[in-house]
């Protein structure tokens, strides 16, 4: 087999010297009714021709070179060719979490760098090495506030992503940690009545997302004004993290929790991202996830390490700030190229013209919110299936919002970005015109019937 | 003698903050085709940002330079034996990391309507079967990123059960040898945590353990083979203990590279486990992770799997949400699909030679373990599996110990094994060298670590003072921890060091 | 002080037939899908090979760690200045890789039918479009593989050209400061060289020219700007020397980076000339190539080009063969394709924006002139363009040569420049930066070289045994040219080297 | 420009230091009249996205996911994922040629393993480290002959790639070196006949391709003891360096010129492939292109260098053996992971599969000669246009030969490789089937008129 480098007069060589007089030595001694008496009912192994033939198979049935205008925590952004051409390197590519700082330097001062550009971006103090995604970090999130506040209370607003709502309260359930919901007002945005409402001295969290889940901006300096006035923290939620060159950073909030896969990161059909949580100075060691700091080695020359271990299960085991291990450094060293390359202009530049591209969308569509958007919006389909049509077209639209809340039967969730093509845009336009002339003139034959 | 390695030079590199000039940019955007906004008007003055201070400012090949020199400050498998126990470090082969860039898999959006996903879904079902097959359980959730989310998922699921039948219970049993991460999940469940000492054949203690185990003890999470390469002999055993107290077993399936085509947990008694896919399934480590930790669950348990799950109808696939006793998501959308794709390639290239691929991972260090025996203390004299562990303890009678032997070891050009665990080994060399090194490698690193062992009893100063060649040297961690500097500022870093200009 | 690389670690590594192994292979084929055959039957026994004796065989895996190792004994472009003078090392855009790897355009068969070819020839077109406008000339081809293959080409036309005009002529005049290409073209296509002296400005003589120029004489080689980086300022006279006698004047357009957006060799009168795609146009050295060396020409000489020329008909493109006066194909198919792309995308990045490339190439240059201009002779006083041109007149007199610099600056984590060339110049330390290289990376090499200069006085033997700190010492190409050793063989090898095991 | 890293500051201290006012300084001393006052003609530079956009676009005119039968010199060979991971380290692909060996080692013991392996595949003693390719390795082989023997005259076979053959007129034609060509006998070989006719003691050398243009082998070993006898050399040419993997080398050749694109080079409309000249070590000297040797460094370390290059035009100018300069190195070292990875054995079966790929197809159509061939092989077509009707099925037939052989009007040659599936290779057998049958209807309904 090609992956195995040894022959079969290596492997003879070997079990001599280890004493053993054939393969089946190695196992003989283990439980011979376990021992497996058939095969694996696998086919045989493939040569890589057919592996990638198979994959080709099976990715040409998927959408491919179709228009897009989802978004809704996965954004259709431009990946430079030079992420892959690095993360390709085998030396970032084959190596593992750099605990022997001396062979890992590469790793460590990259990850340094990723932690001080998310807490340039962000406005926070220290960012940590990188969570498995944006939803997995929210309940880190919420358990982090619970250690730091000792109180156990989560509020969640509703106009955050429902599967990182649904992903906390899985991780929160059995935990004795109550999660409430916080309701949106009319216009898309948190009510900051029902906040204040629910909001009380066992609260641990306030957990809010901007650009939040409909695309709106969250007024998060009135809302942490109200959070922390009742001495909860306020954990602010990023899906989009290309909002962050141009929209003021949550610099009010104590924890941030975020989603990178705008940065370079491919869709995936989910997966793998990277999250992010960044906080103040002074949570540093209840933040969970790895944190690599700046040091010396004997000669005194600058050196990065990992640091601050004891928060970590491999050293504090069950009183670790959680159990997270392998987490996505490779994503995350991903994202650092991209904001590298970027930079400071490139990065507003990049969120401006997504910034245009999803007004210009915006302008033509009949929409359920009224307040500022970064890249996604909300349309009324008035019960249309637009979708259909405009798949038939190779062109796929929103996410129908029905889905997650039922109030929203009749809309969809449209995202836009730098990949939009202004065509594609007016296509959709045209569908959501179509549908209502052709509703028009239905009502029209029935109101002649 | 240092045979494997030679002195030479690399390239010093600055931070990326510290190359950064105003004006410069590595990447440029198309010009914009629709009519630019001003973000003030759209937004509000109050929501605009200024701009991002030291945020670095770049261009493209000095991009892609900063960051060729500091790959080659690292270690990689693709560079020589990484032998870090657990962690099973084998070829990442190359054709996975094409496969899973091709468009209609890459570009995949989770939301995109199922008639335009059947390919990624498809993909996802195939690992499935081929994950059940492997393991012998009944049915595979692939949502997992990783081997501890896996854990935390797993654990949720037997809570999940035990309250159907009655109550969650309490406790969760970790024996003495375990990861931190199933401490560390059970704590994040909501159980207690009690400890199974190991015995000294280097299994869990059945008295110990048949004397824990009681009806406030929802599970116990065991690995097998366990930390120290040793298979728990009495697996069976161990499931019938805790199974007649209602409670139920987790297998820590870090270790399945020991078992894959030749011995199923299934077959064991196990009621939940994750397999590690970044590791068993050579999906790259990539610095730290991505990973996957998809969890394996007898019949009784699946009805908790978190959802939402994949169904065939007719001759499609649609996503199922309608599972009423799931744990729920353990995360967004369906996995790491991506690590999924890479996995799934690899065990196609395999197919059932996976079982060969087993027996030269055993044979691997089997074979190791026979050289150094002489030269170093093994921790437990029981049969080893995939990785075979050591104790310092005959060259911390010169003051030399494991973490030493590790970084002298950097000196003849190889990546140091585990340090310092299983906890229960005083002083651990945890050596795991995977079924894809070839016996040329392995004599190389038998030959260091025999010449290391000979250097502790000759010159124990040179192996304290260890690495004496690399561009950093020995790493000054207590400093870092005790004053700890996790981002760059501008004129407040710690170094003194001309070497970077 | 040695600010620009640190001593650090590579690995060893066998060659590969050291490595290989009976049973070994690392590539696999799918099962065969029809009935096999046998090879004796249907080629007859004595067709069919044994063995390939010592041929290796080794796994997927060592095959890719053993060209890593390799890879890091290497330096490139991607680490840092390469200042290889005359040889344009600048940045090579990854994604002009991406694009030349489509499978539309990587897997297009020179022979497949137009119809599905018309994307290939649009590449083609559109960059013959842009080479044309970049060099003022009338018509390009773009079938030659590098440079001397475009001299080649070219020289071959003019012959052609004379020839309808009533003979071939004898000779080709060559300045001696000309690269070895110029005068073996030249030797190639049948002419007698006749080298023409450059003045003391560096600059071809005037007077030498004009003496030199008659009836006998095809063509004059010229290089513009010249290997001692300084432009023709007497061009167009020069030019019309040699047309006033009826011949022509090829131009080596290798250092096209000096002119390009700024100076246009098609307005200074020149007949001929070539290109270096893997120079100015940023295509990957790769080592030793590939290139692509596509030639200008004007009106006159255009009917000579070789064939097939792509013609337009309608909306697309077909090949056309009917060129009577063609000097008949220079290689098979239409030319390097694959380095035509990645040229085109490179010029589709500057766009008119090539004229700021320039002007930053020439930037460079002079900065560092500048900078070292008190430490080396400068060879000419002259301005300089793209590169500058020093001699080791100064350093010769403590018995340290250019070549001992060159070797020294490895130790200071550069690549030398040109050693020894152009040949007018005594010790010559041909210098060129590039556009793509940054002040704080030019001022690291001339910090260098400063140093290098003072060792020189101080320490002269430290320099002429440099290099020192790599992993491969000052290598004997003496013995190695005296018993040539070109291939491996069992039991042969020269080397007692231990360490490469 | 994302290319340059100078900012404007650094661009006016660098003015500054160099004792320049402005830009225009740079280029203000030279002829006013020659510089350009109009900027150049061409669009403004664009993003990455708009040129990876722009050469997709490109792409998806030509053929995609055709089946296809070409050959002819160029072949459908699979190429092994790791030959990319190689060639794209930033340390093969952006170094120059090896000059500075301490700093190149990896290239030069790359192309020493080149070098052997192309001795050992073609059963010569010294090879060179690359030509431009097989086309160019054609005269250069020639001329090389020219300079051993001190006689003029070539002759070539009429069965060598008809391009090759032009190529060498070109590079011939002015240099005194008279090209005449050899007939082939009626099983599609070279006329042995023929040969002796033209051979005489001016000839330098007859040049001869196995497996030639129609797929057939020439007897080399006869046409050896022909040539020799007369004091002439024996040129093999190869353009299908996989038939290596299973015929007898031409050891009884001086020299060989081939064209290793089969190894790993994807067909790129026709280039960059790799040619490579192998010969006896008596004839080294006079030998093209770059040489590696191994030889040791002052701690006498093996290491490897450029070798004998006194016969390179850098040193010796106008006397050099020729004028090649940059060659084809990374194509080499593609070729060169290629045949690591196939190896002994597998480049063994990489040929029997392409055998029997070609038999299969080759025994369901008309064939035009009957000697052995390898992969290739001349079908007749009986002046029905078979390929326009493949094309509609996404499949490319072969290569009229008509265009290269005005007697071959009604022929083609096609190629099977180990990428042929059977199915699509049915398919040609059926359009071959159909057309004799349509014809055969044509004829009926003719003759019945
Ligand atoms: C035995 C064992 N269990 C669990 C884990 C945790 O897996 P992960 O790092 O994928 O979260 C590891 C990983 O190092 C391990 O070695
Ligand atoms: C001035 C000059 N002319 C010609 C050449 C030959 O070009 P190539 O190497 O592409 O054949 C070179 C290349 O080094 C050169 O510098």
């Amino acid at each position: 087999m090609r992956y195995l480098p040894n022959s079969d007069f290596d492997r003879q060589e070997m079990l001599r010297a280890a004493g053993l007089q054939s393969e089946e030595d190695l196992i003989s001694y283990l439980p011979a009714e376990l021992r497996m008496k058939q095969p694996l009912a696998l086919e045989d192994g493939k040569s890589e021709f057919e592996i990638v033939d198979y994959f080709k198979r099976l990715a040409a049935q998927n959408a491919n070179g179709y228009a897009s205008f989802l978004g809704a925590g996965v954004y259709n952004h431009y990946r430079p060719v030079i992420v892959d051409a690095v993360v390709s390197r085998g030396e970032f590519l084959t190596s593992y979490t750099p605990y022997q700082a001396e062979i890992s330097q590469g790793t460590l001062a990259s990850i340094f760098e990723f932690q001080t550009m998310i807490c340039q971006l962000t406005g926070m103090e220290v960012a940590n090495a990188s969570m498995y995604d944006g939803s997995s970090a929210t309940p880190e999130a919420a358990m982090m506030a619970v250690r730091i506040t000792h109180r156990d209370k989560i509020l969640i607003a509703r106009t955050v992503h429902p599967e990182y709502r649904e992903v906390l309260r899985t991780c929160t359930q059995h935990q004795g940690i109550p999660v409430a919901e916080l309701a949106y007002a009319k216009n898309g945005r948190l009510d900051l009545d029902d906040l204040k409402k629910q909001l009380n001295q066992e609260v641990a969290a306030v957990m809010v997302q901007t650009p939040n889940f409909f695309g709106l901006l969250e007024q998060t300096k009135e809302i942490a004004e109200i959070v922390h006035a009742k001495g909860a923290l306020l954990v602010v939620i990023f899906t989009e993290a290309v909002s962050l060159g141009l929209i003021e950073p949550p610099k009010e909030a104590d924890i941030v929790a975020g989603e990178l896969q705008s940065f370079a990161i491919s869709p995936s059909y989910g997966g793998p991202f990277a999250g992010i949580i960044a906080t103040r100075e002074k949570y540093i060691r209840q933040m969970p996830g790895r944190l690599v700091g700046e040091t010396t080695d004997i000669d005194g020359h600058r050196a990065f390490c990992l640091t601050l271990a004891a928060r970590e299960q491999h050293i504090r085991r069950e009183k670790a700030t959680s159990n997270i291990c392998t987490n996505q450094a490779l994503l995350a060293l991903m994202a650092t190229v991209f904001m590298s390359l970027y930079g400071k202009n490139g990065l507003r530049e990049l969120a401006e013209q997504n910034l245009a591209k999803a007004h210009y969308l915006a302008n033509k569509l009949p929409l359920v919110f009224e307040g500022p958007f970064f890249n996604e919006f909300v349309a009324q389909t008035g019960g249309r299936d637009i979708n259909s049509h405009l798949l038939k077209n190779k062109v796929i639209g929103g996410v129908p919002l029905g889905r997650f809340y039922s109030e929203l039967e009749d809309t969809m969730l449209l995202c836009a970005t730098e990949m939009s093509r202004r065509a594609d845009m007016d296509t959709v336009a045209a569908a959501f015109r179509a549908a209502t002339a052709r509703e028009r003139s239905a009502e029209a034959i029935t109101a002649n019937d | 003698m240092i045979k494997k390695v030679s002195p030479h030079l690399v390239q010093n590199e600055p931070l990326l903050f510290e190359r950064s000039m105003p004006g410069k940019r590595g990447c440029e955007l198309p010009p914009l085709d629709v009519p630019a906004v001003d973000p003030k008007a759209v937004l509000g003055a109050e929501n605009v940002r200024a701009e991002i201070e030291n945020f670095p400012e770049v261009s493209e090949f000095e991009v892609l330079r900063h960051f060729t020199r500091l790959s080659t400050w690292n270690y990689g498998i693709d560079l020589g034996l990484y032998p870090l126990g657990s962690c099973t470090m084998k070829y990442n082969p190359r054709v996975n990391e094409l496969v899973a860039r091709l468009d209609g898999l890459a570009w995949a959006h989770p939301y995109q309507p199922e008639e335009v996903s059947q390919g990624v879904m498809d993909v996802i079902a195939a690992l499935e079967r081929a994950l059940v097959e492997i393991t012998g359980m009944d049915a595979v959730t692939l949502q997992p990123a990783a081997g501890a989310h896996g854990e935390f998922t797993g654990i949720l699921m037997i809570r999940a059960l035990l309250e159907t039948r009655g109550g969650a219970r309490k406790k969760v049993l970790v024996p003495d040898s375990a990861h931190g991460t199933n401490p560390a999940t059970a704590a994040m469940v909501g159980y207690t945590v009690e400890n199974i000492r190991s015995n000294d054949r280097g299994m869990v203690d059945l008295e110990a353990l048949a004397k824990a185990v009681n009806e406030d003890v929802a599970a116990l999470m065991i690995t097998n083979p366990n930390t120290v390469g040793v298979f728990e002999e009495n697996i069976q055993k161990i499931c019938g203990i805790l199974h007649e107290k209602g409670a139920l077993v987790y297998m820590d399936g870090a270790n399945m590279n020991a078992l894959a085509g030749v011995l199923r947990p299934g077959d064991f008694g196990i009621d939940v486990m994750h397999l590690n896919l970044h590791k068993t399934f050579s999906t790259p480590h990539g610095g730290g992770g991505p990973g996957a930790g998809p969890v394996a669950v007898t019949k009784t348990l699946a009805p908790f799997l978190p959802g939402p799950r994949l169904k065939s109808e007719g001759d499609r696939w649609t996503w199922n949400d309608d599972l009423p006793e799931s744990v729920g998501r353990v995360r967004a959308y369906y996995g790491n699909f991506g690590v999924l794709v890479r996995a799934l390639a690899y065990i196609l290239a395999h197919g059932n030679g996976l079982r060969q691929a087993t027996l030269d991972a055993l044979l691997n260090a089997n074979y190791l373990r026979a050289l150094l025996e002489p030269y170093f203390q093994i921790a437990y004299k029981s049969r080893s599996m995939h990785e075979c562990v050591f104790s310092d303890d005959r060259q911390a009678k010169k003051g030399v110990r494991t973490g030493d032997i590790a970084k002298r070891l950097i000196d003849y050009g190889f990546h140091p094994y585990t340090v310092s665990f299983p906890l229960i080994v005083h002083g651990a060399l945890m050596i795991e060298p995977t079924e894809t090194e070839g016996k040329r490698e392995l004599d190389l690193f038998a030959d260091a670590m025999i010449s290391i062992a000979k250097e502790v009893e000759e010159n124990p100063e040179l192996v304290r003072s260890a690495p004496h060649s690399t561009r950093t040297r020995r790493v000054d961690e207590v400093t870092a921890a005790r004053r700890p500097i996790v981002r760059w500022r501008p004129e407040q870093s710690r170094h003194s060091d001309s070497a970077t200009p």
